[in-house]
């Protein structure tokens, strides 16, 4: 494996006095897939949200390509609450809003689906066209730049045929079948042109056989791509089939990381998932 | 049907349409109600749908498009009463501060420009909020303008809180149709263009809409300058047609009848804010005058018709629509004479492909 | 004393629940396991009328519940815990308690002192404004509510979820406690092991449908049981 | 079913589009004058009490003879809301239903608002009671019959000055309303000249209720005098509140308070009321005679008696719009036409003596009345009481 | 228009620190005495909105109009009866009137998305007005006289109406009632649980329908005791009268927190007083834009009020 696309410095989110996510440190390598996996309420979903600017991290930084790209400081709070400023703690801390981390070239999908329900399935893609398009409102509104506008089109046209949704391009988007609909998220997120591709619950709801399909389109779109994908995941089958390493979250803290066969055999996440026994 | 087609046909239907239009003021008594709803019904489309452009395809529920009627009409009528007249207007406040007059067109989009210019100030203010509270803010806000428009401090731009006339008004039906249309033709293009994909994204679901990219604030403040663009214009229209601006009429009320006119035509189709318009200022001003006069069929009094039923029939109706009919007239879908073209033309192949059929 | 037959329920436009069938004897503990989203807490909404079916039946005591209001529901004598714990943060622990026998008219002095004998934790912060309590005290608080109602069958929803290992295995000891006192219980948890430990019948879910059930001690040390949640 | 609706209305838009191509009422023997006034809304109960005016008179005398043949009086009222915003449309309404001549408004910022279209479609106007210049400055089809506040605010200073020894004097305005606004101009100006002091002009916004701030900056700032020439409604909230309060001085306002709303309200307070009105009924027999019928017809009439506010007082704004009414028969009787072209150019000439005085239009359109009565309220019995008659010659 | 500001300033400087402000008391008592009766009536009508929105999260437009309404049926009734059975009519109608709208205009929208709610009161305000419109004519009404309350007195040196005496005294008791009935009552439970979660409310039980029909009830039972009040104050009712008191006492809720009784009443006496304080001081253009220039701040710098509680929403 080659370089460190995505990292994780000591990230720590607390919302009042709940620590959700706990001093998490990960790094994601180029061309990998990384699971992130925990029990329910273990802050992995935090920890998606902290990347992607939906959340203000309490402290630590995140890094793209060696870059720091989000970073807070705990101190900052009692600046913002007190008044004043301190040059120390303001110079480290970069906050950045969902829509600028996406431009930075990180996409993501919801755990639960997240499409605009009411356009159709190209009407979805197109969108995601519209953060990198070079026009401005009023060249838009008099199809000025239409070359612009027709690259978008086509672009979004062969992402489409190269997922196998084109022949629903037409279709409202919230009326397709469950497994196209997480599908077409993950085309979306695509289209954003990303490096870092998160995924979260992929492959909640879906039956085996499905599964097994995602974890091929997975794949393949990483290579064809050449992205790097980090996922949340349950289904212990499909993380075991498509990860290279997991790390494996529990109140918001890192307890183990390794490669599957590692994992599924420490005790730590026996522990963890499948509940202390006295016995044992 | 091919891209080449479909503006042929739409061309021809612009031009049929006014082409008919001036017919029919050459040949018809212009003194007809039906001019009345013709003016009055095309200023309101403008208005009807500028106020949709946000609710039905941002998402922003804004209840300030009267503010920005109010700058508009008062810089169109302010840069436009005759200079000579000024005296007589601002008659307690000499004659005014501003001495000179500007062409109508120039006017109109200065209008424009300037509740756009507004909207920016406020959009910076208060488009962090959410739905109701922001409803609420900007309803807060027209009230605010209202008030600052009314102040006697102002008498030597706004003449306080006294009546402006004597602008130019218009007399041919043509005027408001083309400028009306050619707005509407400017929000059609924006909602289809990239930047309409980007406000529906965000009306369906923003967190998404964040992730694609698209900067909710930047795309918020810019839906809500360009709509109150075009309030501000038809605001300036609707001074040209009353002939007379005074700021006390800007109220919240009319801003709530632009809403539920929008709701009428469907949240979300720019053709249903026109059609409604249309229906609603033919049935308001015309069709249902008669439910406010006292009627009798021989010695026999109508029951309920005296002034005032026409607006609680109104009032039902649009409670029906809203309760019952939860989509308005057209829902989110748009009319199109190419659409209803194509289906023609695939009715009658049917028909005469069934036919074919037939006689073998 | 509960019957689900063929119960299939649509959520959000997914179909979450498969036409599943299962039976909760009287006085037993029984626990439904199984990945997230595999539709367990659907049917537990489902059989507590919070969801309406799509179809199948649910029989409770003799009685055809299927698609009655939560009121006749709880009226009846079923209770939800819901997942997350759901307390009523606004409210005290003592109001929080006495919401759980709303339904109830008579007095209720001595079920408040049958409660707080099986938390006595909860006796002690009765007046505080429950959003104050930790996530193990907000559990147990919603646990006491739900008895409240006299409950003859308790449905539990991940009722360890999120907490720490000691909270958990009081939770369980708590279940144990319950149970010993006649009421049914029918369990959804994440956290097999306790679970199948506790419950005398266990059945698993996947994806809206019902792959292995057996007896809980049997299903403990099953190899299936282990792949679905570890794999291979 | 959706579908279907949509349809049917557009039919409907599209049937009344072909409908309405001739409206040609010409051989009818009917001629319409509109009554552009205002039902509803804070002038609504002056309206309707002009408008009442106007009908008796249609009652007293349905018919007119043109070109030797009998036509009969038709009046087309329509409600414009007290809004200047919906005036446009309604005057519209007017238009296109074929009248020859119009009545009306009430209130000055309504007749200014209606004006251009009623110019635009060349068809006269003929104002009632609204008493500010600008309504007839400039618009060469607009004519009023009615005194101006020019000569009003005069009268009403010099009464304040020399008959209240008022020295110290706190107007009140409602914004926005030309009316009030121009009114309390004019008299600060005639006041001013006189040597008085005006210690406050303030204004508060339509549809304001409360009233007892203003109340208390006039009683705060030692003012001898309230000047509140302000609409009915707004004005009876005032009387109320001021009584309420105490209020120590004397309450002074315009034509529009000759209303039995506030004979209503002053009932049974310790205030001190006056005002200047268009009419008085004990001055004549003309006016005896008048009042008399009137009170009869709206007794026969309890819907007018309902729309007067429920009792037969006479409000001067009746007797007003009865002489618009025949100063337009005389117009349609000079021109011996019912054309609004003819009936505005004989209108210049028209002189006819009426309950409220002698009419004759000036070059502005205009009338010279150099009469306002100042009536008061006893507050005893809730009448109105002559107080004296003022003219501009004084 | 400062000689206004001036007069209060100069007593300030003149004399003690107690007697200027005394002085200044005395100066602007009228406008304190307005606005505390004012405000107390705005209170009421806050109250209506608190709940509603606390519960269902949406603003109950037409409450302005049902107070208005009221007043209106007030006034159709006291011209067939005494006042002794009018006024519990009137309770009793405008109750009912609550309950009506909250069947027909909200409930079949309970699962539709927010702003159409919104829409909906929208326009079950105007078709209120509106028929207040039709059935009045268009007429103002003159809201009978109320004894006792409507007599004149004199408070240190300013006279007002008794109600402006009565206003704030009753709705200190109206509120303690309200509080202990949300506080120490079963229905108040259900009530606060039902605000907090609808849910889990259902499992216990709870039906959400009545405890909503509930709070509608009360709302509209203390607006139409507002009506009273305000009414006897400024005794014309035109259909618009109820849509500046509402929007007014709907800042108020906001400005107290939304969702919160006591932050609903001190809102609005805070709200009545500074209003007419603004009026004293000469900028009664502004009096109406004050009320919604103190909204927009507090929505921005404060928004959830001065006693709301923070709620974190949820990705």
């Amino acid at each position: 494996m080659s370089e460190v696309i995505l990292r994780l410095d000591n990230l720590t989110m607390q919302f009042g006095g709940v620590t959700a996510v706990d001093s998490l440190s990960m790094e994601l390598n180029e061309g990998e897939i990384v699971a992130l996996i925990g029990p329910n309420g273990a802050g992995k979903t935090t920890a998606f949200n902290c990347i992607t600017g939906v959340y203000t991290p309490t402290n630590g930084a995140i890094y793209l390509e060696g870059r720091k790209i989000i970073a807070n400081h705990p101190k900052r709070r009692g600046i913002k609450t007190f008044g004043g400023s301190n040059k120390k703690f303001e110079k480290d801390v970069i906050i950045r809003t969902p829509d600028k981390i996406t431009k930075l070239g990180i996409a993501r999908t919801f755990q639960n689906i997240r499409l605009f329900k009411d356009e159709t399935v190209f009407d979805n893609v197109l969108v995601a066209k519209h953060m990198r398009s070079r026009q401005n409102v009023l060249t838009a509104m008099l199809r000025l730049n239409f070359k612009e506008e027709a690259r978008m089109r086509k672009e979004t046209k062969e992402l489409l045929e190269m997922q196998d949704l084109y022949r629903y391009k037409d279709e409202i988007a919230g009326s397709l079948p469950y497994g196209l609909q997480r599908r077409l998220e993950i085309a979306r997120a695509l289209a954003t042109g990303p490096k870092v591709l998160l995924l979260d619950e992929p492959a909640a709801g879906m039956n085996p056989n499905e599964t097994l399909e995602l974890s091929e389109f997975i794949r393949d779109i990483k290579e064809h791509y050449g992205l790097s994908v980090l996922l949340i995941e349950h289904h212990m089958d499909f993380v075991n089939q498509i990860a290279d390493r997991i790390y494996v979250l529990d109140f918001g803290k890192l307890i183990a990381e390794g490669t599957p066969d590692e994992i599924s055999n420490n005790p730590a996440v026996i522990e963890a998932y499948l509940g202390v026994d006295e016995d044992a | 049907m091919t891209n080449k087609k479909r503006i042929i046909i739409s061309s021809a239907l612009i031009v049929l349409l006014f082409g008919g239009l001036w017919v029919m003021e050459l040949t018809m008594n212009t003194a007809s109600m039906l001019f009345v709803v013709l003016k009055k019904g095309a200023i309101y489309a403008l208005l009807v749908a500028a106020i949709n452009l946000l609710q039905g395809f941002t998402g922003l529920f804004s209840l300030g498009e009267a503010g920005f009627m109010l700058l508009g009409a008062y810089t169109f009528a302010i840069f436009t009463i005759p200079v000579e007249m000024r005296e007589n207007i601002y008659q307690y406040y000499d004659g005014g501060l501003v001495q000179f007059t500007i062409p109508v067109w120039a006017a109109l989009i200065l209008g424009g420009l300037v509740a756009a210019f507004f909207a920016f100030l406020i959009g910076f203010v208060v488009l962090k909020l959410k739905s109701d509270y922001l409803a609420i803010a900007t309803l807060g806000f027209a009230e605010i303008l209202r008030a600052i428009f009314q102040w006697d401090k102002l008498g030597v731009i706004t003449n306080g809180s006294n009546i402006l006339r004597s602008f130019p008004g218009f007399s041919s039906v043509l005027f408001p149709f083309g400028v009306v249309g050619l707005c509407l033709a400017a929000m059609m293009l924006l909602i289809n263009s990239s930047y309409g994909r980007a406000y529906k994204a965000m009306r369906d679901d923003e967190i998404a809409a964040e992730a694609m990219g698209i900067n909710l604030f930047k795309t918020k403040l810019q839906a809500f300058v360009i709509s109150s663009f075009f309030a501000g214009i038809g605001g300036g229209l609707l001074a040209m047609y009353q002939l007379t601006v005074k700021a006390s009429t800007f109220t919240a009320a009319l801003s709530d009848e632009l809403l539920l006119i929008a709701v009428i035509g469907g949240i979300g189709s720019i053709t249903g804010s026109v059609l409604a318009s249309f229906l609603y200022i033919a049935a308001n001003e015309w069709w249902l005058r008669f439910l406010d006069q006292e009627t009798f069929i021989g010695a026999f009094k109508i029951p309920l018709l005296r002034s005032g039923f026409r607006k609680v029939v109104f009032s039902v109706i649009i409670m029906l629509i809203v309760l019952f009919y939860r989509r308005g007239l057209m829902g989110t879908r748009e009319f199109s004479i190419t659409g209803i073209y194509e289906k023609i033309t695939a009715f009658i192949k049917k028909k005469k492909a069934a036919k074919g059929g037939a006689g073998k | 004393m509960l019957k689900v037959n063929d119960l299939i329920v649509n959520y959000g436009g997914i179909k979450a629940v498969k036409s599943i069938s299962f039976e909760v004897p009287q006085g037993s503990v029984v626990t439904l396991i199984g990945a997230n989203g595999a539709g367990k807490s659907t049917t537990l909404k489902a059989i507590a009328g919070l969801i309406k079916p799509a179809g199948g039946s649910i029989i409770f005591n003799g009685n055809d519940i299927t698609g009655k209001n939560t009121t006749d529901i709880v009226r009846m004598g079923v209770t939800l815990v819901p997942e997350g714990r759901r307390i009523f943060p606004d409210l005290t622990v003592l109001e929080n308690i006495k919401i759980g026998a709303y339904l109830r008219r008579d007095d209720l002095k001595e079920d408040i002192n049958w409660v707080y004998s099986i938390f006595p934790r909860l006796e002690e912060r009765h007046w505080q404004n429950a959003g104050t309590l930790s996530g193990g005290e907000q559990q147990m608080l919603a646990v006491a509510r739900a008895l409240m109602s006299r409950p003859k069958l308790m449905m539990m929803d991940e009722p360890s979820l999120g907490l720490s290992p000691i909270f958990v295995k009081e939770i369980f000891n708590v279940i144990n406690t319950i149970r010993s006192r006649g009421v049914t219980i029918l369990l959804i948890e994440q956290n097999a092991h306790m679970a199948l430990k506790t419950a005398d019948f266990g059945y698993v879910m996947d994806t809206g449908e019902i792959t292995v059930s057996g007896k809980g001690s049997e299903l403990a040390v099953n190899e299936n049981v282990k792949k679905a949640y570890l794999g291979g | 079913m959706k579908k279907l609706l949509s349809l049917v209305l557009i039919c409907a838009l599209a049937l009344s589009f072909a409908s309405c191509g001739g409206g040609g009422k010409a051989d009818e023997k009917i001629v319409y004058i509109g009554v552009n006034e205002p039902a509803t809304g804070e002038s609504g109960a002056g309206g309707k009490q002009e408008t009442l005016g106007i009908e008796y008179a249609n009652f007293v005398q349905p018919t007119i003879d043109i070109a030797g043949e009998t036509y009969q009086v038709k009046l087309v009222i329509v409600d414009n809301e007290t809004d200047t915003a919906k005036c446009p449309s309604v005057a519209q309404s007017l238009v296109s239903a074929g009248c020859s001549v119009v009545l009306g408004a009430y209130g000055s910022a309504l007749c200014i608002a209606s004006g251009p279209t009623f110019e635009a479609a060349g068809i006269p106007c003929i104002g009632i009671s609204c008493t500010n210049p600008q309504v007839t400055l400039g618009n060469s089809y607009y004519f009023r019959i009615c005194f101006l506040d020019t000569f009003q605010g005069k009268v009403l200073a010099d009464y304040a000055y020399e008959t209240l020894k008022a020295r110290n004097i706190y107007c009140l305005a409602e914004l926005g309303d030309d009316y009030s606004v121009g009114l309390v101009n004019y008299f600060m100006e005639e006041f001013k000249a006189l040597g008085g002091n005006i210690v406050a002009n303030e204004t508060y916004p339509v549809g304001n209720s409360d009233y007892t701030s203003y109340i208390a900056n006039a009683a705060k700032l030692k003012a001898d005098c309230f000047f509140a020439p302000i609409n009915i409604e707004p004005a009876a909230l005032l009387i109320e509140q001021s009584n309420a309060q105490g209020l120590a001085m004397p309450l002074l306002a315009g034509d529009t308070w000759d209303s039995n709303v506030i004979a209503e309200a002053a009932k049974g307070t310790n205030l001190n009321i006056a005002f200047s009105t268009f009419f008085y009924s004990e001055v004549n027999d003309t006016t005896k005679q008048f009042t008399e019928g009137f009170k009869k017809w709206l007794k026969d009439n309890p819907d007018k008696l309902t729309a007067n506010g429920g009792n037969d007082t006479v409000a001067a704004v009746s007797p007003l719009g009865y002489d618009s009414y025949f100063v337009a028969l005389e117009a349609i009787k000079a021109a011996d036409s019912k054309d609004s072209k003819a009936i505005n150019d004989a209108l210049w000439n028209v002189t006819y003596s009426g309950v409220t005085g002698s009419v004759a239009f000036d070059k502005n359109g205009d009338v010279d009345k150099d009469a306002i009565f100042m009536v008061g309220v006893d507050t005893a019995t809730g009448a109105f009481k002559f107080i004296t008659e003022q003219s501009a010659a004084k | 228009m400062n000689e206004f500001l001036l007069m209060g300033m100069a007593e300030i400087s003149g004399g003690g620190f107690f007697q200027a402000i005394a002085g200044f008391f005395q100066t602007n008592l009228p406008y304190i005495l307005a606005g505390i009766s004012v405000g107390g009536q705005y209170a009421l009508i806050a109250i209506g909105y608190t709940m509603v929105y606390g519960i269902l999260r949406l603003v109950n437009f037409a409450h302005g109009d049902v107070f208005m309404t009221a007043g209106l049926i007030c006034f159709y009734i006291s011209t067939v009866s005494p006042l002794i059975i009018s006024l519990p009519l009137t309770v009793l109608f405008t109750v009912a009137l609550g309950f009506t709208i909250e069947k027909v205009a909200y409930k079949p929208l309970r699962n539709a998305p927010r702003t159409s709610a919104m829409i909906s009161a929208l326009g079950m305000s105007y078709l209120i007005q509106n028929l207040a419109l039709y059935i009045t004519g268009g007429l103002s009404k003159q809201y009978p006289q109320i004894p006792f309350i409507s007599n004149s007195v004199t408070i240190w040196g300013a006279t007002t109406k008794m109600v402006t005496v009565v206003t704030p005294i009753l709705v200190i008791l109206l509120v303690v009632a309200l509080v202990t009935l949300i506080k120490y009552t079963k229905i108040g439970m259900a009530m606060r649980s039902v605000a907090d979660d609808f849910e889990t409310s259902r499992l216990m039980g709870i039906k959400i329908d009545n405890v909503i029909s509930m709070t509608f009830i009360i709302g509209t039972f203390l607006a139409s005791i507002g009506s009273m009040l305000y009414f006897t104050n400024y005794t014309a009712i035109v259909p618009s009268s109820g849509a500046m008191p509402g929007l007014k006492a709907f800042v108020a809720a906001v400005f107290g927190g939304i969702g919160s009784i006591p932050g609903a009443v001190i809102g609005a006496f805070l709200i009545g007083i500074c209003e007419n304080i603004i009026k004293g001081l000469g900028w009664t253009t502004f009096s109406d834009a004050f009320t919604f220039a103190l909204l927009i701040i507090v929505l921005i710098f404060m928004p959830s009020g001065l006693f709301g509680e923070k709620k974190t929403d949820k990705v």
